[in-house]
């Protein structure tokens, strides 16, 4: 695995029947950093995703890979999905099989590989994602949060260059996406590149390198603190702005934050603060 | 494959639906007791149904190059017996004339006779036969699938003989023709259905 | 969640609000016409009169309707060549009257699925199904069905989904993997299915269930005028297919 | 509808062959008050509002309507579901029927009422959700957020005096939160006691007047910033202090927040900020 840098430029995309739910839409996905893409629900940040990862054909614009279009033919595809990979929202539309590190050996074996390279495929990502625990269990008696991981498992054992999540946070509570973001940042020193779509503001501020937001049928990219301290944009997107940056702007505007990057979350707004009462830094 | 709407003479698809009918009936009897002794049983059947329907939109590529969908008159014949087969197979029926413009209305009764009849029963046949004879699970769920897919299909192909008979050959040439046509050419993909049918219960059973 | 084209193009036509049982009326009148009159002018009389009525009043989007339309078309020729064709001592060649067979055979067969399209493309099931109560079928049955409507939907799309996800594990790439991901697809939808009847179970209990499934269908009043079009129409055809054959 | 007192005392509530998921918990829903369950995924949350709901029956310990024992009698239990309804996180384990107008009526049918006031009951539940324009529409056709208030709305043609909402945010975006809360205040002055489960510190501090965290087993009920401020209670309930009681009580400690409580969101938190620098209240 190394990172490699994926990117859309002008897609199209739609389905049948409907007018496209993304028109124009460009983005980059940098290689070895931290994308998030957010957006309101129907906006179309899966059907993005779907897009990036080869699933859905574009009706225009291309999708590239360190700068080479992808071919949508049987083997242009199989290239693709060995460097990127895809995990959808609901786990349950992933686990298909019986247990646990079966699901998991179901993409290493169908890349051919030798019975010894599957096994240690399966233990790895399940290890990377802190589930090794689970390998013998069957997946329905997992708990959603381990049902989420397993799932994520399941493409990391196809040791993807890319990793696209579709909101892996999603329906977990704070100490499973702690887990989850944990399983992330190894990920990325494993060198996967990670993106994950999310409508949740504050964890975007706070997790990301860069933001992409799905708005209008189009996406804008940028630093998160533009992308997020844009209210105009945000309004478009149906989003909120994070909260640390709504106080944190306050608090500078008060004397008591240092010019710079305000703090993204709230452990960075309490070290930023000073201790004492009329001290402003 | 469905016969289409329209495609049989009045007289037959009258026959059909009159001979589709008591085993329809026999069928819906079954499922008004069941649900009047398990009001849940309304779900559960509603689920057997759906997953039929969905089971018919699985492609499944066969030697030849060609591909098909699995009739799945034998999956559910073994995993819901026959009789509720019959009602369940013709609701079925009736959605995919409807929803996906296979089939028909005034040749649903043919279609019952060949997918909801005739294909869960000798197929059920053929796995209790199987088994009977020691075989396994597995063997049997493979005998009960294809000749399930095989017979559903060499009942449609004799539907159509008997409809249109050839003006030389009479009933007979019209059944080697229609089986040559309906029948012949599903054998590989009657294969493919059961070899659907094993896989599917052997992941059921490890579960 | 995606649906099926027709099943869309049913609950967004212009004659969703009509009565069910008039454009079941409609739609048998039709379909007795297309399978009892000739091929010429009767059959053609009601696959224009069926598509004029969809693409027109109904507003059926003209591309759904006319894909709908193809669908059956694999099978129609099949089966027509296959009736038309005749095995003798020499061999196979085509029956004496072949063309004119083929034409009246193809043509109700189109004639008819058109007209069934009618109803298909303007009726969405969740309408008709209280229909069939009214024709004496039992309500454990339609209740049954009602289920089969709503839960194919869900199916369809765990389908999908879970499809999509093997494809992207590569799933698909040889026979036999294929087999072996259906097979694992097959099993998956099948336990989705249990567990969803289970779910629905609960959470239906909660809201009273205790005998069935009664729901309260929309007041959907027949139309005489509606009524007595059909009738003029078939009436029409019939007079028109009897004076030219 | 009138508001009602529903409470649960020594509740012991176990599945078959393992060990009891709830373990005497005790609660009490205060009428007309906002009820916020919190608690980590598989806490019990799911399990205390089936329990109240009438669904499953406790092994020990009493559920209470106006003090009046709940008898698990087929009559009793068709009384309480008159006056409480459960409404579960997966809308697709509500829906079954395919036309959502169809699907708000089986509720009241059940009731035995006559057709005019089904069909007007179901006019009034839809458009207490805002969702009256959906009426006409089929459930597959409609989005996550949609379904969820379809769902709710199944069980609010029901008329219930208390209504319990298993996660009712879960999963949706900032703009989907904010219909359903909204929608969940007009409940209230429709004299509907609400409760919700959530694992959303910061939206139980925002929304709730109680909150009941399920930990270890039991329920440990008390106001918001009592609850949502004790760190020992948040960490074996493995929830997270929100983070508008984290910088609110430094902020106070500087000097810039008044005395009493402490504000629950970013709106509160800017209205409480002095406007200038160096003048602090």
């Amino acid at each position: 695995m190394s990172h490699r840098t994926l990117a859309g430029a002008g897609l199209v995309i739609g389905y049948e029947r409907t007018r496209p739910v993304l028109d124009g839409a460009t983005l980059t996905v940098p290689a070895g950093r931290r994308l998030a893409v957010l957006g309101a629900n129907g906006s179309g940040k899966t059907t993005l995703l779907r897009c990036l990862s080869g699933a859905l054909r574009p009706l225009a614009g291309t999708v590239t890979l360190d700068g080479v279009p992808l071919a949508h033919s049987r083997r242009g595809l199989r290239e693709h999905r060995q460097v990127v990979q895809l995990v959808l929202q609901d786990p349950d539309d992933q686990l298909f099989s019986a247990s646990v590190a079966q699901d998991v050996s179901f993409g290493p074996l169908n890349l051919g590989l030798p019975e010894d390279a599957v096994r240690s495929r399966v233990v790895e990502a399940l290890d990377l994602l802190a589930v090794g625990h689970l390998a013998g269990r069957p997946s329905h008696q997992l708990s959603f949060g381990e049902r989420k991981r397993v799932a994520i498992a399941g493409a990391v054992a196809m040791r993807p260059c890319v990793l696209l999540l579709d909101e892996p946070t999603a329906g977990l509570d704070p100490s499973a996406v702690a887990d989850t973001l944990a399983a992330l940042t190894r990920l990325q020193e494993h060198d996967s590149t990670v993106v994950m779509s999310t409508h949740d503001v504050d964890l975007a501020l706070r997790w990301a390198d860069d933001v992409a937001v799905v708005v209008d049928r189009t996406v804008v990219q940028g630093p998160p603190e533009d992308m997020l301290g844009n209210d105009a944009l945000l309004a478009r997107a149906r989003l909120e702005r994070p909260w640390a940056l709504t106080v944190g702007a306050r608090l500078r505007a008060l004397g008591l934050l240092p010019e710079g990057t305000l703090p993204r979350d709230a452990a960075g707004l309490l070290a930023a603060l000073p201790d004492r009462p009329g001290v402003p830094t | 494959m469905h016969i289409a709407e329209g495609f049989l003479p009045p007289a037959h698809a009258i026959g059909w639906t009159v001979a589709a009918a008591p085993f329809v009936v026999h069928g819906a009897r079954a499922v008004v007791r069941e649900v009047r002794e398990n009001p849940e049983s309304t779900l559960l059947l509603g689920a057997a149904g759906a997953f039929t329907f969905v089971l018919s939109a699985i492609k499944l590529p066969s030697i030849t190059g060609s591909s098909s969908h699995p009739t799945g008159t034998g999956a559910g014949a073994i995993l819901f017996r026959p009789p509720v087969m019959a009602l369940l197979g013709t609701v079925v029926l009736l959605f995919q004339a409807l929803l996906l413009a296979h089939g028909g209305l005034t040749t649903l009764g043919a279609n019952a006779v060949a997918f909801a009849v005739v294909g869960p029963w000798v197929g059920y046949g053929a796995y209790r036969l199987t088994r009977a004879l020691g075989g396994g699970l597995l063997p049997g769920v493979f005998a009960g699938t294809a000749v399930a897919d095989l017979a559903t299909y060499v009942t449609t192909s004799l539907q159509l003989a008997l409809a249109f008979p050839d003006p030389t050959g009479g009933l007979a040439g019209a059944v080697v023709k229609f089986l040559g046509v309906f029948g012949v050419t599903q054998i590989p993909l009657a294969i493919g259905e059961g070899l659907l049918g094993v896989l599917l219960f052997r992941a059921l059973t490890v579960n | 969640m995606s649906g099926l084209a027709i099943d869309d193009a049913a609950w967004s036509s212009a004659w969703r609000w009509r009565s069910p049982t008039d454009k079941l009326l409609l739609c048998l009148g039709l379909v007795v016409c297309a399978s009892v009159l000739p091929a010429w002018p009767g059959d053609v009389l009601v696959g224009a009169t069926a598509t004029a009525l969809a693409l027109g009043p109904a507003r059926v989007p003209p591309r759904i309707f006319g894909r709908a339309v193809r669908l059956p078309m694999t099978f129609i020729a099949l089966g027509t060549v296959t009736a038309v064709l005749s095995i003798d001592d020499g061999g196979i060649g085509w029956a004496p009257d072949a063309a004119e067979r083929a034409g009246s055979l193809a043509g109700s067969a189109l004639a008819g699925s058109t007209a069934v399209l009618l109803l298909a493309t303007t009726t969405p099931i969740s309408d008709l199904l209280p229909a069939l109560r009214r024709l004496g079928v039992p309500a454990a049955v339609v209740e049954v069905a009602s289920v089969v409507y709503r839960l194919v939907f869900v199916l369809l799309d765990s389908l999908r989904t879970i499809r999509e996800a093997q494809t992207a594990r590569m799933g698909y790439s040889s026979l036999r993997r294929t087999y072996r991901s259906s097979g694992a697809l097959a099993a998956a939808v099948l336990t989705r299915s249990w567990d969803r009847a289970r779910r629905l179970q609960e959470g239906l209990a909660g809201r009273g269930m205790e005998t069935g499934l009664r729901v309260l269908p929309e007041v959907l009043p027949s139309s005489w005028v509606f009524l007595g079009a059909t009738a003029l129409g078939v009436g029409a055809i019939v007079s028109v297919s009897v004076a030219l054959s």
